[in-house]
């Protein structure tokens, strides 16, 4: 998911660099607007954002191999509109403690990932037309769709990037290969983080719903 | 893992003590120059610089390359596919393996540019603190909301590195097999522990900053002014930087 | 030792609660009918067991929260919630959630900061307050390397910098060695003109510290008075999930048979 | 009420440790030439100053950590780093590393059913366990909105339904207050054949409890031996960061002059 500095070209990265600003700045504003004291959430922003930043760190297995986690999904659920500067941090922070994902590709990186964590909310945002009786079942589904779809939209992007601006050419019917190698490679990822989602999203309903935006018990 | 990488017990040199907003332009300015380099006559030169400026931070070559290696198996990646299946001109045959140039070519421009960057990134950031860097790019026009969170969130994942660690231990003691399938589960508990706890956390840590009078007229200045050195340092680094970009039009 | 039980009349009051309570809706109270006058400079313990509601008494000192009855003064000045009241300073049990910035020198500039002083003053302070607790050695260090203890020091230090006149401890001497905990016994008894109120189950740190103490139970104050007369009330203490302290014990072993009162000065 | 002082020969050993050692490479050692020998059903107190190497002790023990010299056996058997051994039972310092189910029931069964016990097994463990430390009504809460003291409590009872053979616990009153310090010595008192080790800076505490102690700073045993004549040598307490504890101090004034082996009982 995170591309490394160097193959993209430059105008990529600038391109990127523009997304991310223009998504963080909206981010910002929706904040600013939603809350009477947006310095009040930064220290949750914060302590959530260090939990998903560990929580990545952590390697799950995926028979014969194990993957860390990206958890996009899982962030846009539990922080809505604090998804984006959490990413954005969360990013820099990788880049500049493990060299994880480039320096100069933060913006496209930033995008790649925190777009879909956008999606993710809306996704499960759908649980609220549900009928009361499926709450449980059906906020579990749509989790895993939501964290599913954000690592297969997050993992598709990436894969086009990559093919179609890879320096010297490619044919057509390797570079299609290549996108469909790239994807297929992300599938039991986007399971897994499904599957994780939604175990997480099925404990803060017990345990904290105002976590997840519902009113706490 | 996590303390090894905190770059905060560096050895003095001419980049610790460079200015860090003149730095931090600087060094980005040239990382920018080198991702822009396409002509293949430029890539010794990107190396050697990078290395030069390597050098002088005087941070151990250890420590490069333990941060060349996670993104370096990407590289690897690419180091099969492009050269065996890139470009028209065949270098060298084995049976159905051909090794071709232009792929060749385009592989070792990816390798150089990802090298010179990474260098240069580790450069920055092995040489800055991150309180430091952060007070640096809020005084850049870094927004104050985005400032906080990240020094906050660096504040807080030694402290949840820590927690992560002992729950992990403890559920093991307690028979938890992280390597199998079932320890997914376990994980999803940590996590979703780990959330609910610094949710909770969150609301002491916001009551006794606000008891210290957080957001109350607090001035995040950089405490050196650049002088002449520092303003010379950032000259020659766009120096270098125009020059990369702009020589293969000018040589043609 | 213990430095203030005389309440000089006529002084303004540092702490001056009437009928105070607290509750979350929908739940029973927390805080009933809580009634206290502390002096300046006057030290005084709380004690109770735990969810006595000591830790809320602390929230509502503090003006963290709001109470939901009666009125609260301190320093004359109704406590506002939300307002900012830096000579008011409270030391949370849990110092993690206290120590915020990269570096120690940096977390105890924090306050000062914050009340508008320029940086010589806001370095000056750092010194100071560095200097009165013994941690300069460690202002250049992260706040989270450091032992629990030395954590503690550095949460006081930076409330010490804020030179607050109303100095609020809540179980200051959990996780400290005795080393550490000796360290700020001494530091207690050489304040001058701070008020000090401390909730602690370590009853032998409040016989050191204190000059009197009020037990918490249930929301309500149950006793108020002399901490060796009260904490020697052994029918009192039990009453209320408390043990007489050892010190106390012994002493009243030792002159079994004669008034517990005057032996009250053996404490500590 | 020091259960078991008596070291029956030939008895199955507990805890077999030789010459054991632990150090980070490129820094001193943490722990060094550290021997112990204790017997099945021993109760074994550990004091120390903070930085001692108490809990690195302890991470040895449980297998977190391999020692970087010497052997280490528990009930004869090497312990392997990474071996789940469910007859150690650790109960850690922050609790609230240890408690991560939506609820106490499962959180007390996670360890049993990780052992491979069918349902039915599981459910009489976590029961029983429950019953033992008296939170039974506690089952159906979850474990993240508890008191400290309730929490350290859930976190027992989750180590004790593994039936451990060896119970280790680290600080185990921290936080606690008296009531539910004086549940935990109860439950000590009353557990049979379980040999367990306690680090604590509380010391009435491991003298109401253990029936030896073992004094460890700078990452070496200065002292092993019975606690009341250990803890009530000032010279040595004091010259690692200790303090005679009151209960012992009281006793030593009382009779003063005469020796203080024989004393050793009032202790607690």
């Amino acid at each position: 998911m995170h591309i490394p500095d160097g193959i993209l070209p430059v105008s990529v990265a600038a391109a990127g660099f523009a997304g991310a600003g223009a998504v963080t700045w909206l981010s910002l504003r929706r904040i600013e607007r939603t809350y009477p004291d947006p310095r009040a959430g930064v220290p949750r922003a914060s302590l959530l954002t260090a939990v998903f930043f560990m929580a990545s760190l952590v390697h799950v297995p995926v028979p014969p191999a194990s993957v860390h986690l990206v958890l996009s999904g899982l962030m846009g659920v539990v922080l809505g509109w604090f998804a984006i500067p959490a990413i954005l941090v969360g990013l820099f922070l990788q880049a500049v403690m493990f060299q994880h994902g480039g320096l100069t590709m933060l913006g496209v990186n930033a995008c790649i990932i925190g777009l879909p964590a956008l999606l993710a909310n809306r996704v499960f945002a759908l649980r609220r037309l549900l009928p009361a009786r499926l709450a449980t079942p059906g906020s579990a589904a749509l989790a895993f769709l939501a964290s599913f779809a954000a690592i297969a939209v997050g993992a598709a992007a990436a894969a086009l990037l990559i093919v179609s601006t890879v320096p010297a050419h490619l044919d057509a019917a390797a570079e299609r290969a290549a996108t469909f190698t790239l994807l297929a490679a992300h599938v039991p990822l986007g399971v897994i983080e499904g599957v994780v989602t939604a175990l997480v999203v099925l404990f803060l309903r017990r345990v904290d719903p105002g976590l997840l935006g519902e009113p706490r018990r | 893992m996590i303390a090894r990488a905190n770059p905060e017990a560096v050895r003095e040199s001419s980049l610790t003590r460079w200015e860090t907003r003149a730095k931090l332009i600087g060094l980005l300015c040239l990382v920018f120059a080198f991702a822009s380099v396409r002509d293949t006559r430029l890539l010794a030169p990107m190396v050697l610089l990078s290395l030069a400026v390597f050098g002088l931070s005087a941070l151990p070559a250890r420590h490069l390359l333990s941060r060349l290696k996670v993104p370096g198996v990407f590289l690897v990646a690419l180091a099969v596919v492009l050269p065996l299946f890139s470009g028209e001109t065949v270098l060298a045959e084995a049976g159905p393996v051909a090794l071709r140039l232009e792929g060749t070519l385009a592989f070792l421009s990816v390798a150089a540019r990802f090298f010179s960057i990474v260098t240069l990134a580790t450069v920055l950031f092995g040489t800055t603190p991150m309180p430091t860097l952060v007070r640096a790019m809020r005084s850049l026009g870094l927004p104050a909301l985005l400032g906080d969170i990240l020094l906050f969130t660096y504040r807080y994942i030694f402290q949840l590195a820590e927690d992560l660690h002992r729950a992990r231990v403890a559920a093991r003691l307690r028979g938890a097999r992280f390597g199998s399938i079932r320890s997914v589960s376990t994980t999803a508990h940590i996590i979703g522990s780990l959330l609910v706890r610094s949710n909770w956390q969150a609301e002491r840590v916001l009551a006794a900053m606000l008891l210290r009078g957080y957001g109350s007229a607090r001035s995040l200045e950089v405490r050196r002014a650049p002088v002449a050195r520092d303003v010379a340092a950032l000259a020659l680094c766009l120096a270098l930087a125009a020059v990369f970009v702009l020589s293969p039009a000018l040589i043609g | 030792m213990n430095t203030t039980t005389t309440h000089p009349a006529g002084a303004p009051k540092a702490i001056s609660a009437a009928g105070l309570g607290f509750g979350y809706p929908g739940r029973g109270p927390v805080l009933e009918g809580v009634t206290i006058e502390a002096a300046a400079a006057e030290r005084v313990g709380v004690i109770g067991p735990n969810g006595a509601g000591k830790t809320t008494l602390f929230m509502l000192l503090c003006g963290v929260l709001a109470p939901t009855e009666g009125t609260l003064e301190v320093f004359g000045a109704t406590v506002e919630p939300g307002a900012f009241r830096p000579e008011i300073g409270m030391v949370f049990h849990h110092t993690n959630d206290q120590l915020i910035c990269p570096t120690v020198r940096e977390d105890i500039a924090f306050g000062p900061q914050n009340t508008g002083l320029l940086e010589e003053a806001v370095s000056a302070r750092v010194h100071a307050a560095a200097a009165a607790t013994g941690i300069a050695h460690l202002l250049d260090r992260t706040p989270h390397e450091l032992s629990s203890g030395e954590q503690r020091l550095v949460a006081i230090t930076g409330i010490l910098a804020m030179e607050p006149r109303l100095l609020i401890l809540d179980e200051p001497t959990s996780d400290l060695d005795l080393r550490y905990r000796r360290r700020l016994i001494r530091l207690i008894e050489r304040m001058e003109g701070q008020t000090v109120i401390v909730a602690s189950h370590d009853l032998e740190f409040i016989l050191e510290t204190c000059g009197r103490v009020l037990l918490l139970d249930a929301g309500r104050i149950q006793a108020d008075g002399a901490p060796a007369e009260i904490m020697a009330d052994e029918g009192l203490m039990a009453a209320h999930g408390l043990e007489v302290p050892h010190s106390l014990v012994a002493t009243w072993h030792r002159h079994r048979g004669s008034g517990v009162d005057e032996h009250g000065d053996a404490a500590g």
